[in-house]
Formats: structure tokens, C-alpha cells, sequence
């Protein structure tokens, strides 16, 4: 019986105390019949066996050398930010309901909250939402409740936004009736088209804008977000947060700024642990305070007077104002937004400049190296951040599994959800990724090509 | 104090960032447009590595959790969380993983996640499992779109309403909303089941489904259950299992066998995974005959002896992916080490004393003079108690009761809900906990009451004993201070979140 | 500048306010000749860079099946036990000279005071000496200081003692004029030649007694208890702790028991790490308390009455008594203890027997399979536990270079301190490993030998 | 609340053990003759896998340590442990490599530590180093073995005293003693510099060598170093020099310039690996040309690009060795990534701050109007103040300052030593404190001081906010109470530390 403390005297005694003379006499209230139990469930194993599974379970995933980005980024995470994260404080605690049993956790999400704020430049941040593509469909529903001046519930997205975020996005709006309209791409630059954007779009509740864009290309954020907001549309930014320590905050882009700001957490301080658990960032100027999702803390006075922190606002939520709440979240990514405070603590507006910085120098080092192989070429001309896409003259899906056999992740196929792109790669290289890592890339490619 | 109050301009965890500055950080970002960087740095605090430490490690001390504290909370399952859980899923090889990294460089990974499939669907009596959804909630709507997908690729389109008991938690009703449904309330009887005939009178051709917790929120197994599956497939419409309680008959009960047509597992509850002070969490959602084939996507399939993702291309009616990836693997991975630390017999004890340890804390409780809030029924997992004649008598609420806990060392029960039960507690004790620690709860209630009797105000003031008295939440609410300021930028009213410096390097 | 947190602000402001204006002024007492500064140190990395070397590092270090033991045993260790133990509170604090600061850690070696002489089944334990064989050279000189009835500098040494911990002890207590004097063991058993203990040993201050002894066999702790007491000499058992969970305690040896119990403490949730940081553990009778080496906690009252836990009887230790101490020990192995205490809290009486029951069964399975084959057999014929001399029909550093080769340790060589047993090996399995390593342990053998 | 007391009969973490009990432990362990068999359970703890968790986590929040307090305790270089050091330290191949296994299956681990070796030499100005020594204390006792084994191997046994400065910490004369010398003690003159002249008078061809700490335990760096080395050498003896500081000079001043012919480094102080509450340690040794071939063993070596043990065979000289194998090698993975992490101009930057903050603190305090130690002389990395005149004018006592002081949130510094300062607090507050905690702790000081005239039982009754009062150590000894006993034991006077319960299993 792993965890359950329970002896035999005090499985008597607590029998008695209740008036039955079984555990099973507990359940008399279900039905009979439902109660088959299950079978074909493993044995239970012992800590020790279990050690033994899983390790040989890990060995069997080579540590390979990563070049992909595409919206999960291999940074360093300083060692710090785990040790803490873990403790048991933290781990095991749950939401912080009762604020003065909590006030560690209720003080760092406010920490938090004005870290997000500061990177984004926007007035408001909430405690996460799942991941980044959730955050971008709950964005939408927002825009659509927010926008005062709009009843529409159309959404211009452009094609430069994360495919995977986009159909995630779609499943969450979908059953409301919301609609995304695709904004399409200059193929010169991999930026979305401002030849193309519709002269008269109709009503529409928002424009979404990404910067840097999935390909890694930078979007003209302010004429975009100046048109949105001609158009009467809100403007949702999905940024990357380690960018935003070098590039222009949505909250100063165009005239007004963007109105709701969302993201991947990942980059920082998560690790990439096959996809999750991750956390999506969200933002919004204070005036759409009360359509956010997701939790809030605000500070507090205690009865003695002292500064504390709360929950707030809370009947936005489930909990409160059930199926008039913003959104379903309950359970969020707490413990990732733990580490994610701890790492930008660790780092600090230079240490991430110094990480984006780093991060993008690699990359366009590596676009350089591999761009010298015959047939390889970059597929956009225009400024990006740190993950580039380029074009091979070979299948990709062969190049990365020959790339996969050196210990090498290659970048990310592109052909599925842009075949227009041709045999395109998405490459990215992190602050992680050394000289010597870059020429073992380069030479491999180099092999493979040949 | 904040990290920010200990932040020193030019001050930094030098060890931590790349040595990029000045210069040579222009030179790196040099082929950014100007107009494109940003002009202000953002509000980052300025501190040595040992201040983060010290800083981070000061505040978790002052949390109450699992590790520290008995946590009874109604409905959030706070059970032990095995540290192997923690360690095993942490290994390099996991955490180091590219979600975008071909299958083939991740099997052991993938194994995993496979038989976790297996086993929930084991576990639940379903057909087939998804891993994807990142919470209960994120499964409820998984759940209830795919009951819509169902109904649309029948042509059903005229069925409009979900039924949601009214003790319900809130993410039923707010999921039914997010998946454009309208809600309806079906009342609880006098005894804590469903009011049958009630629902028989709502339930109808514009009946998408009903979402519905067994054990409910009240504690109380919903006895007729077979029968409320009869009436509501009758008029056509589906079952939603609301996983959230399932610690309560894990391994005896199967959802499936009950009549469910769609159910999520809360595995940051039932499989014991942190709660991680709000999350993450994993909302496993698992299907039977009907709706299997509207699962989101990706699932992890067996190809002979490899184990590959299966995406939109191989189950084209799925409602689609709900996360860029595929959701919360690493809480998925702790979850599997528990589960194969439990085995099924060892699940079936969790349910087990999970009841023990609820039925004898009621029982002691009441023979304290508490006042169950369904007395006559047996407790599941966990029980209602009503404060309403403490209330009456000794001026004292539930929420004076809880936050008097506190003090006592106790994290408080779930209050005030479900909202059914006036001056709710709802007691949730798992089956990790001892029956000393109950005992010790049983008597601090007893003790707590005595003060109220003695002098309510030791209640209305509490909590006493922790690191602040009680908030003032209402107060918050009003002054929305959500972020710190720089104290010139607060003064002069400046732009949101940035501070007045320009970047170090221009 | 690394850890370090001053701005230029700080250092002027606190220059000024020392009176110097420069760091270099506050080193003006030193003479400028000896100020020559380092070089040849490589230039320092950051997290990102020594993590990458490290883990490189790391990764060249195979992960072979375990079978050696010989002083450090493979076992389980909870993951709890090193979560726990690496809290900054535990893993950061100093020595708790500050009583009312440091109750965590004061408690802590009071319950593992108490679990050490349970095990030993003494009257006291210290908080920890460095490891087992230089706590057994602090359990040769506290033996000479305790006996009361000899004057004597001679220490019987049966060679059944660990070698390595032989020539630890008398480097430790050589330059005090202490000897030992070697015991030879029965070719037949392995374990001391009672036959051979001298029938007039002269004064003689202790005689060591290992339990088990080096090579797992057991000797007769009784009669060499009571021979000891006859002559007036003390007795030292040397003993692993996991044993005790199922060999009688030298507390019960013999008429009066054991005098002084030490040995290693690694075998209680201690990673194997190459060696250390381990630690030895000691215990001892209350009458001979005064002459305990290391650190001692006692239970105390504070000034409200509450039970508390603070150091006691310092003025045994240098800090107090200097030269006249009972050891210059000052620093020992204070973290090992906390995780040890935790591991033997986790494992309970019921647990430890259970580790030691399948380590020894594990141990015997595979003697059995590899005596199996052909050349190979048991060196000795007595009882053993957990650890056994196997001869081998071919040169025992080849084989294990060859099981080396095939990522098997197949055990300790012994013909460097025992050229008597030819080429032996002591193996050793404990519960970690499975019927399957046992086979693989086997089928290798048999490939190497064949 | 003790563990012993959560305990209940039967009670198990049954996860933790093999499945191993009753009739089948008795069948694995049939071969072990039942005479040589214990009889009674140890007393060990019967708890659950979450009691033992809460336990101790609860238990570590009892303590002060460097991550959640400033710590300036003079000696002991609390500085911040960086969290890398851990987790690279902890690396699975690191932790689960055998001692015995062979060179060729740890080059990675054996790198290091000839790489560490390699550094410590530079750093000491020596010529080889031996890492094996597990503390200070032990790098003491190998230092001055080594120095008797120089003067056996010259015949030159007449040597019986080692000298040490009276302010000398209590291991350098307990290791003198250790090594079976006599200990002469060398008075310190008013400048806290070794009075030369006594020194002169003391030294012959009856000495051995002299201990010696620089800067002293007095916080002032020893100005004739070179004198004394003459005068030593000049008498035949040799030059022990106790590292325990050589953080205030690392990166600056070699150890070997000053004459000094042996060495430890305390590298749990200087190179920043963790106290642990008490230890591990690690006390590598460097000696220099006299004394390089006694060096303990094993050692490093490197042969081409294979790096392998060299044990006594390659050394025939050598002292022997201290440990069983190879002292505490996690510890010295610790310091090899720290000294990584610093490099040689970070090293220096060490000293550098540590100087600077104990500069400034004594500035600060001495404006405050406290006592220094000895006026005038700039402070190393740290300095002793008296409270003598605080004692005298006030009736409280450095120890009632030091209780105080934990009130405030400040771990303590050490006290009464050195003993030759009266009332004594010698501080040291590294260099990885800030400005801001130095200010706060001098002004905590002069807040106590106030308090002390206002009220001296403030100070005598603390600390008041800690988890106990003030202790009765001197009733501690006299009762002497060292474990802990089953009530029933304890009563029946029964046999030391084992239970009345037989084996379950007999
Ligand atoms: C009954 C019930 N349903 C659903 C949920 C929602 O689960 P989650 O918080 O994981 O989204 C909860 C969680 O508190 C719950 O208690
Ligand atoms: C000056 C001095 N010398 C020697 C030592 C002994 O070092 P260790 O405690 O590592 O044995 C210390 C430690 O406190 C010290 O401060």
C-alpha cells in the first residue's frame, strides 16, 4: 500500500468509530454492479524498480544537438531556478485561495505580474494560462467580449502566426461562432503582406500580430497596429518573451499600442520536455481588465495594516460567475510561472538582452555557415530574430533524418503547412549552441547534401 | 519585501546571462531595424544571484503545502506527492526533449505516454484515451466539443442546452459556454442526488448532453446514476464525467460502466501530481464507443515496436489540438510513475482509505456536535459540513472557521462551496494522511468552536499566527494595484511597465 | 564578477566611507612583493559553459552494472532523501553553534543519535566522524584513552579488516607511538583463526572486530567479545549498518558488549560518488562518553520550559580544549547525516531488514550462478552476508577488464593485499540488482572465461 | 515533535523497501547462523513516505543558513554555495560511480580532479596538491605528518614541538597533538601581529614547525611573514600555513611566496562548497618542494591523455592514506565547477570584496561607536570587535548581542574566539553580500545597543522570536540526554537503544 499510512489497529479503530465492519461496507451506496474493480492494470512496482524502468526508458532518448525553434527555445536555465521551484513549498501547494497561507506564492505571481507587464509593456498581466497557443484562442475570445466598438466576431490572423497556435486557436474559438480570416504572407520577406490588407475589412474585432512572426521575420508592428486600430479593430501581439528584451514592446507599438498581448512562456527558464508543462503569458491594457482571463493577484492591506497579496477580481472567473465567467481556466501553470519569475529575476533586463542577443548572433551565424552550401538559401530577405528559414535543395524530411542519425535536430519541416515554401527548413540557435556546435551542423549538412 | 525593492541599478546574476553588452550586444542585433528594438528597458529587477536565492526561498516558507501542512481541501485531492514522481520525470533525457524532435528520438518518452493511455483506459472503462488536455477544465471542453462534433456529424444540430446539476463546480457551466451551449441548472434533492424527475422534465430533443460528477461535490455517490444515463441517452443526448472526484472510486468503479460517454481524470489530483500552487496540471480525457473517434489530437499509437505520434492526418474527426504540442508532458510523466507505483490493487487503496479517512472524520465530527451537510449519507472521498448553526449561534462564519485553522496549522477546507450547503465546509482528508492528523484536526474544530464560544473575536481576527493577519479583499478589489512601479514612475504616472533608463546600450 | 553584487555606486560610496580610494588601498599592509596576483588559472565560464563542460564530463563515465562492493554499496536511495536533503536550510547552514538558529539540524542529529545506537544497539552516538576508516583510527586512539585497565599502545588488527581502512588507522594514529598488531585469518572460514589469538596476548588496549568482515564472511562476535574482555583489552566492532538491521548488534556481543561501534555510514542513502563525501559513524558505552571524538547533541530546555536540542559536551573538542582534545576533528560530514537520518526514517527497522534480506539473497543467487561455471568457487566456506571471495580460474585483473569492457564492475581484485587467495575477486549484489543482471553478470563471465 | 513519536506499529513507506518479509526474509537470510542474528528491532522510526517528508521538511525551516539569512560568522566564509556546484556535482554518472572502478570508467569525474589539482596549485603557489584530505582539520593532521615525515626521513628526530600562535584556531594545537608533538604556544603582541621576539626566543632545533593562519584569526594580515619564515627555517623547522582564510588574499598572494611549505585549503570556505550543517568539507593539501613527496594519496596523475590514480606504489613517500578512498570527491566536484565559474580573475575579485565588505562593516561600526579588536589595523576578510565596553557599562554580554542579533534575522558572528579579544565577535561577511545587508546589520547592532540601555532583559531573555528560547546548555550537559527512548524503555531501564519487540519475522 505505497502512501497509505494506515496500521491494521487503526484501520480497526477508525471502522469502529464509524459503525461498519468493512472498508468495503463504505461503499455500500454504490451500486453493486459498478463496482467490477479493474484488471489489467501493471503490478505496482516499488520506488526502487520504478527507478529502474524509467531510467532505462530516459536512456533511450539521445541528447541530441537542437537547431529547432518554432515556439519552444533550448536556452540555458540557470540551476537555481529548479532547486527552488521544487521545493516542496512550492511544489505541493495549491492555488492560493486562502491568501494567508500563501503569501509566498500570491507575492511572486505579483512579482510576476509586473515582470510580464514590464517585457510587454503593458499595464496588466495575469497569473498564465495553459500555453501559448491556448492563450492566443483565449486572446481571441477576449478581443471579441472587449471590443467596444465592434459586435463582429471575425479575427484577421495572418499565416505568419505559428500554424500549430492557429488550429489550437480555432478548436478554442470555434464553438462560439468566432472566425479566423487569413492574412497572407509577402513571399520576399516572409511578413504579412501590408499590400494585401483589405482596404475596407469589414467589421472585425481584431487583428492578430506575432513578432517575431513563426518564421522568425519581423512584422511592421507599427503600421499594423495603427491600421488595426483605424479599423476599429484591437490589435492581439503574440510576442516572444526572450525578444522582448531587445525589440519594441507591444505596448508602445504604433500610436496606441496593442490591447491585449499574449505568449509562450517557454523561453523563459522552462525546460523543452517534449512540449509541456509550459505556460502561456497574457496581457492587456487596464481599461479590458475585467474580460481578462485566468487568475489575478493585487496587493493588499491586512487588518494590521501590513502590505499582503490576494486573489483578485476573481468574479471573472468559473468559480464565481460560472458560465458568465471569462473563461473555464481553473488549474493553470502555476509552478511554471514559479520558475519563469525566478529565471527573469536570475537574468534581469541585461541578462535577457544578453541572451536574445547571444541567441540571435548564433542564429544568423548559422543561416551564414549553412547558406555557404551549394543549393541552400535563405528563403526571406527581410529582418528576423533569431530563427531563420531556409530553403534546401533537397528533400527536408531526409535531410533532418540524416541530420537525426549525426545527433543533430535539424529545424523544423516546413513543407506540411506551407508547401508553397518548397523544401524549407525553420533553424534557430540559442545561447546554448557554441562555435563548434555551429561547424558540426554545417559540416553534417554539409555530408548530407553531398 | 520585492525583488524589486532589492534591485541596484548595474547590479546582476553575472554567472547567468551570455557576456553580451554594450558594443558587442549593438553588433550582435545589429541587422534589426532601429525602429523595430526596443527603447526602454523593460522592469526587470537588478540582483545577485544569491538575493534571487535568498529572496525565492524566504517566500516559499511562507506557503502552507502538501510537505508542510495537513490541506484538506474539498475537491483538490491534496494527497502526497511521491518525490520519485518529481525526480523521474525530471531526468535529463526527458527534460532536454524537443517537442517537435522526430518520435524516433524520443521511444523511451513515447512508451511512457503509451501506457499511460493504456492504463487510463483501464482505469475509466473507456475506449480510448487522449493525453493532451492541460486541466480538468481543458478536458471538460475537450469533452463537450467533442459531444457537439458528435451531434454535428449527425446532423443533430438542434440541440442547444447542456445540463449542469447545480452543485456543480464552475468550470462545468463556464466549459458548456466556451463550447456555445447554454446552460441549465438541474436542482439537487433533499437527500444530495440528483432531482430525477426534475431533470426528466428538462431533459429533451434540444439536449446536447449533461455534465455530472459522481461522487458529487457534495461528497455523496449519485446512486441513481444508471438511471439518469437511461433518461438522458433516451432523448438522445450524451454523458460528460466530471473526473475531479475519481480518487473516490479509483479502481473499484469504472465511469464507463456507469453510462459515461466522455470523461477527463484530474491527474494533479487523482495521480497525484503537484498542484504546484495553482499548476499544472493534466486533464487526460478518455472517450468510449461514441465519441473515440472525436478525441483531440496528438495520441501516441504502437507501430509493431515503435511508438509514434498520431496527429489530424490519422484520426480525421478529431475535434483538433488544444496546445501547440501535446499538453503537459512532464506532468503526464510523474503521473505514470505513480500509476506504476500503484499498480491496481494499489489504486483501489487509494479509493479505500481515501473513504475510510472521510467516513471517520465525519463520524467524529458529528459526534463533536458538527452538522453534516447530508446526514444519513455515507461520505465518498469527502464531506460536506454546514456551519450555519455555529453561525447562528456564536456569530461566527465558515470563513472565520477557516482562517482560524490557519493558526492551528491546518490549511482550510474548500468553503462556501458547493454553494447548496450554507456555511460550507467541504473535507477532503486523502488517503496519505494519518488518522493522528485527523484526530488533531478533529480537534482543533472542537477547540476553534470553544473560542467562538469563549470570544468570537479571536475568530473574526484570525489568522493571527501567519506572516499577515487576514486581507482585505474587498479593498484590493477596489485599488487594482496589480503591479509594482517604479516609485518615480508610479509618481509621474508614466508609461505602463517601463522604466524611465534607456537600454544600457544605446 | 560572479556572486558578486556591488555596483560601481557601492564600492565608491563604501571606499569613501572606509577613507581609501581604491580596493588595491585596503591590501597596504601586505608587502607589495607578495602581491603578485595567479595566472595559469583558466579564465572563468559561465553557468551556461561550465554546465556544458560538466555535463561532457559526466557523459564520458559509463554506467556500468554495479557488483563491487568492498566498503561502498549500490543500494536504493529514496528520492526523497537528497530532495530533502539539498533544501538550502540543510545543504547552506553552518555547524549549529547558534542552538536556537539551528533546531532543524539539532533535531536532526538527535533522532540519528538515537537510530545509530539502536542499530549498534550502544548507548551513544556522535553526529559523525569523516568515514569509516578514519573513524576507525579515532576508534584506536579513543580506545587507548578509555581503557583504564591497560596502559597499552598495542591494538589487536585482525587482517579480516578492511585493508584500506587498516592503512587509513595507522596513518591516523601512527605518529602517537599506537600500533597494530595483525590477527591472521582461517584459510578455511575467512574469518579470524580463533585458534590463532594468542593465549597470553600481554597488555593489550582493544581488539577490532569486523562485522562482516572485509570479505562478507562472519565472524564469531560473541567468543572474540568475551576473549577480548578476558584479557582486558576493549573490543571495536567495525560494522555495516545495513547489517545490523539483521545481525546481532555488537551492543549484545559477547557477556558485556562492544565498547566503541564505528564504520561506514554510506551504505544508508549515500551515492557511491567515487568514493565521497561519506561518513563514518561512531558509538560508544556511556561510561567511556568523555572520550568520544566529534560532536554530540543533547536535548535541552529553553527558558519557557520547551524541549530544544543543542551541542554538548564541547569542551572534548578543539574548540575548547586544544591541544588536550579528544580529536582535532572540527568540520565532518554533517549533510551525509541529515540524508542518512531521512533514509533510515523512510526505511524503518522493517525496511533495512528487508534490504539487507534481498541484498544478501541477491548476493548468494549470484554466487551460485557463478560457481556455476567452471574453474570458479568460493574461497571460503563460512556463513557469509551480502558480499563473498570468489577464486577465479584466470587472472583476476584481465577478467575484470574484460566484464569491464562488457559495462559489468565484476568486483574487487584482491591480490594486491591477499596474494594468499590467488586470483580472487569479492563480488557483491545488492537489492538493485534483478535475476536479469545477475544472468547478464553470469553469461559475461562465462563468455570471458571460455 | 520527534520522529520516533510520529511512529506507529507496523506503520511502513512501503514504496522505499523490497517486497521482503516474514516467512521470506527468513528464507534469504537461512544461511547466516541464528546465534550470530539480532534479535530486536533497532529503534527506527515506523512511518508513512509523506510523515517523513513533512517531517523534515518542517524541521529544515528551523534553521538559519546562507540561503535564507546573512551569516557572517567569522572563520567560516559563508558565502554564497551556487546552486550549479550542486546539480553539476549531482550528475547520475557522478553519483553512482563505484571508488573502486576502474581509471578507465571515469576519466570525466578523473579530469576534474586533476584539472582542480592543477588550479590549487596555482592558487597556493605550491608544487603539488593531494585532494584527499576531508576537512581543514584533516588537511592540518596530513600537513603536519608530513612535516614529521620530512624530519624522520632526514634522521632529524630531536623535533618534538610544533608552535602556534595562541590566537591559532583550537584545530592547529589539536593536530599538533594528533601528530604526537608537544604544542608551543607564541603570544600575539598588541598589533595582533605573532610577537617575533617571543618567537625568536622559542624556536631551536627542538622545532619541528610552526601553524600558522594568514591573515590571523584576528582579522589582520600577519606583516613579518617573511621574518618568521626566516627565523623558522633559519631554526630547521617548517612552515604550516591553515588556509582557513585564504579568502581574503585568494588571486593576490600565494601562500608558497610568504615561505610556507605546506598548506590546506578549506575548500568548503574558500572555494564555496556547502556547510551542510556541519560538513562535508574538503581540506586539499599543497606542499612545496620539502614537503611535495609526502603528499597523502591517491592523487591524480596524468598519463598522456589517460588520467589515473596514483597510490602508494607511485609514491613511496607519501604519509599514506586518509580516507578509504579518495576523500569527499562530491565536495571536490563542487569547488572544481566554482573555481571554473570564478577563473583566475574572478578568484582575485574574491578577495578583493571580501575585504571590501569587512572594511566597510568596520568602518561603519566603529562611526557607530563599537570597539574594534585592534584599532588601526586595516581588516582582512574579516575583524573582531570587543563588547567589552558594552558589557561593562551595559550588563550584557557578547553571547546576549549574538542571541539578539538572531531576533533580528542576522545569524550571529562567531563569538568569544579569539579568545585574546575580550568579548569578542569576529565578522566576516564574505563578498557576496550587498551593501544594503551589511548597512542593516550595523544597524541592528546599534538598535540592540539602545535596546541594551533601554532594557538589558531584552537581551538576556533572547532570542524571543525563534522556535526556542534561550537554551539551558549547562543543564544539557548535566543530564546528558543524548537519545531518544521508548517510554517503556526509558521506565524499565532496559538495554541500550533496542526494542522490547522481537523481529517481526522470528
Ligand atoms: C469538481 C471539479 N471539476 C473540475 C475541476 C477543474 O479542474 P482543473 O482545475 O484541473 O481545470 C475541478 C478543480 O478544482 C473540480 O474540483
Ligand atoms: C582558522 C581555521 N582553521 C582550521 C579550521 C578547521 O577546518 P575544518 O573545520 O574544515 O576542519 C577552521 C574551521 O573552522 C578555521 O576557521
Amino acid at each position: 500500500m505505497p502512501f497509505i499510512p494506515h496500521t491494521q489497529q487503526d484501520i480497526d479503530q477508525m471502522l469502529s468509530v464509524i459503525g461498519v465492519d468493512s472498508i468495503d461496507a463504505l461503499f455500500d451506496e454504490i451500486p453493486g454492479e459498478l463496482q467490477t474493480g479493474i484488471d489489467g492494470v501493471p503490478e505496482g512496482l516499488g520506488e526502487m524498480a520504478v527507478t529502474r524502468l524509467m531510467e532505462e526508458r530516459a536512456a533511450r532518448d539521445p541528447r541530441d544537438l537542437c537547431f529547432i525553434g518554432a515556439g519552444a527555445y533550448d536556452h540555458h536555465i540557470p540551476a537555481a531556478v529548479w532547486q527552488i521551484t521544487t521545493r516542496g513549498e512550492y511544489y505541493s501547494a495549491y492555488t492560493p485561495y486562502q491568501a494567508e497561507a500563501s503569501q509566498g506564492n500570491l507575492q511572486l505571481i505579483y512579482e510576476y505580474q509586473t515582470m510580464m507587464a514590464g517585457l510587454t509593456g503593458m499595464e496588466v498581466s495575469n497569473a498564465s494560462m495553459y500555453d501559448g497557443a491556448s492563450a492566443l484562442g483565449e486572446a481571441a475570445l477576449m478581443a471579441v467580449r472587449a471590443n467596444r466598438r465592434s459586435r463582429s466576431r471575425r479575427i484577421l490572423m495572418p499565416t505568419t502566426v505559428n500554424p500549430l497556435y492557429r488550429r489550437t486557436a480555432e478548436v478554442i474559438v470555434g464553438n462560439q461562432g468566432i472566425t479566423f480570416e487569413p492574412l497572407d504572407y509577402d513571399p520576399a520577406t516572409g511578413t504579412i503582406d501590408s499590400g494585401s490588407l483589405p482596404t475596407d475589412p469589414g467589421d472585425v474585432a481584431a487583428l492578430v500580430i506575432p513578432q517575431p512572426n513563426f518564421f522568425g521575420a519581423l512584422e511592421d508592428v507599427d503600421a499594423l497596429t495603427d491600421w488595426a486600430h483605424d479599423q476599429g479593430a484591437l490589435v492581439i501581439a503574440v510576442v516572444n518573451p526572450t525578444a522582448m528584451a531587445v525589440l519594441s514592446a507591444p505596448g508602445s507599438w504604433g500610436a496606441e499600442g496593442a490591447d491585449i498581448v499574449c505568449g509562450e512562456g517557454q523561453p523563459l527558464g522552462i525546460p523543452l520536455s517534449s512540449g509541456g508543462p509550459y505556460y502561456g503569458f497574457m496581457c492587456c491594457r487596464k481599461s479590458h481588465l475585467r474580460q481578462l482571463p485566468g487568475r489575478l493577484v493585487a496587493r493588499a492591506v491586512d487588518a494590521d495594516g501590513r502590505d499582503g497579496y490576494t486573489l483578485t477580481l476573481q468574479a471573472r472567473e468559473q468559480h464565481i460567475r460560472r458560465s458568465k465567467a471569462t473563461s473555464n481556466i481553473c488549474t493553470n501553470q502555476g509552478l511554471m510561472v514559479t520558475a519563469s519569475t525566478i529565471y527573469m529575476a536570475l537574468l534581469g533586463a541585461d541578462g535577457l538582452a544578453a541572451v536574445a542577443g547571444r541567441s540571435h548572433a548564433n542564429t544568423r551565424a548559422l543561416v551564414e555557415k549553412l547558406t555557404a552550401l551549394p543549393g541552400v538559401e535563405r528563403a526571406f530577405g527581410g529582418a528576423y530574430f533569431h530563427e531563420a528559414v531556409l530553403r534546401l535543395p533537397r528533400p527536408a524530411g531526409e535531410v533532418l533524418e540524416a541530420l537525426a542519425e549525426r545527433g543533430i535536430l535539424g529545424g523544423c519541416r516546413l513543407a506540411g503547412d506551407y508547401p508553397e515554401l518548397g523544401e524549407a527548413l525553420l533553424v534557430s540557435a540559442t545561447e546554448r549552441r557554441t562555435g563548434a556546435d555551429l561547424d558540426r551542423y554545417a559540416a553534417a549538412l554539409a555530408e548530407v547534401l553531398a | 519585501m520585492l525583488i524589486f525593492e532589492h534591485s541596484r541599478p548595474g547590479r546582476r546574476a553575472q554567472a547567468q546571462a551570455p557576456d553580451l553588452s554594450g558594443a558587442a550586444l549593438e553588433r550582435a542585433l545589429e541587422d534589426i531595424p532601429a525602429r523595430l528594438r526596443r527603447e526602454r528597458r523593460p522592469t526587470l529587477p537588478e540582483v545577485s544571484e544569491m538575493q534571487v536565492v535568498r529572496h525565492y526561498t524566504g517566500l516559499s516558507q511562507k506557503n502552507f503545502s502538501i510537505d508542510t501542512h495537513f490541506y484538506p481541501l474539498g475537491s483538490c485531492t491534496m494527497k502526497y506527492n511521491p518525490r520519485a514522481s518529481n525526480s523521474l520525470a525530471m531526468q535529463p533525457p526527458f527534460l532536454g526533449r524537443h517537442p517537435l524532435a522526430p518520435a524516433g528520438r524520443g521511444q523511451g518518452f513515447l512508451e511512457c505516454m503509451y501506457d499511460l493511455q493504456q492504463i487510463l483506459r483501464e482505469v475509466t472503462g473507456m475506449r480510448e484515451v487522449s493525453l493532451t488536455p492541460m486541466a480538468g477544465a481543458q478536458g471538460e471542453f475537450a469533452g463537450v466539443a467533442m459531444i457537439r462534433a458528435y451531434h454535428d456529424a449527425r446532423g443533430d444540430s438542434a440541440r442547444t442546452e447542456v445540463l449542469v446539476p447545480d452543485a456543480a463546480h464552475g468550470t462545468n457551466p463556464a466549459t458548456a459556454t466556451m463550447c456555445g451551449y447554454k446552460v441549465r441548472e438541474i436542482p439537487t434533492g433533499e437527500d444530495g442526488d440528483v432531482d430525477l424527475e426534475a431533470l426528466k422534465q428538462v431533459v429533451g430533443p434540444q439536449t446536447a448532453g449533461i455534465m455530472l460528477t459522481n461522487p458529487s461535490t457534495l461528497g455523496v455517490f449519485e446512486r441513481r446514476i444508471r438511471d439518469i444515463a437511461g433518461v438522458v441517452h433516451e432523448a438522445g443526448g450524451l454523458l460528460y464525467y466530471d473526473g475531479a472526484n475519481l480518487n473516490a472510486i479509483l479502481g473499484r468503479v469504472r465511469p464507463g460502466d456507469m453510462g459515461f460517454d466522455v470523461m477527463h481524470l484530474n491527474l494533479h489530483k487523482t495521480f497525484s501530481t503537484p498542484h504546484g500552487g495553482g499548476g499544472p496540471g493534466a486533464g487526460a480525457i478518455a472517450a468510449g464507443e461514441r465519441l473515440a473517434e472525436f478525441l483531440p489530437v496528438p495520441m501516441v499509437v504502437r507501430d509493431g515496436d515503435a511508438f509514434r505520434w498520431a496527429g489530424e492526418a490519422d484520426r480525421p474527426r478529431s475535434i483538433g489540438r488544444l496546445s501547440a504540442f501535446m499538453g503537459n508532458a512532464g506532468v503526464l510523466l510523474r503521473a505514470y510513475v505513480y500509476a506504476r507505483m500503484l499498480g491496481g490493487e494499489g489504486m483501489r487503496r487509494v479509493a479505500d482509505f481515501a473513504t475510510l479517512n472521510a467516513n471517520y472524520m465525519l463520524a467524529c465530527l458529528a459526534r463533536e456536535g458538527f452538522t453534516p451537510g447530508y446526514p444519513g449519507r455515507r461520505a465518498s472521498h469527502e464531506f460536506t459540513l454546514t456551519l450555519k448553526p455555529e453561525a447562528k449561534k456564536l456569530g461566527v462564519t465558515a470563513l472565520d472557521f477557516a482562517k482560524r485553522l490557519l493558526d492551528y496549522g491546518f490549511h482550510a477546507p474548500t468553503i462556501y462551496f458547493p454553494m447548496l450547503v450554507p456555511e460550507c465546509f467541504l473535507i477532503e482528508p486523502t488517503e496519505t494522511e494519518t488518522r493522528e492528523v485527523l484526530d488533531a484536526f478533529v480537534q482543533a474544530m472542537v477547540a476553534i468552536r470553544e473560542e467562538a464560544e469563549r470570544d468570537p473575536e479571536i475568530l473574526h481576527g484570525a489568522p493571527h499566527a501567519l506572516p499577515v493577519r487576514r486581507l482585505d479583499e474587498v479593498d484590493a478589489a477596489r485599488t487594482l494595484n496589480l503591479r509594482w512601479e517604479p516609485a518615480d514612475e508610479a509618481a509621474s504616472g508614466g508609461r505602463a511597465g517601463e522604466e524611465r533608463r534607456r537600454l544600457a546600450t544605446s
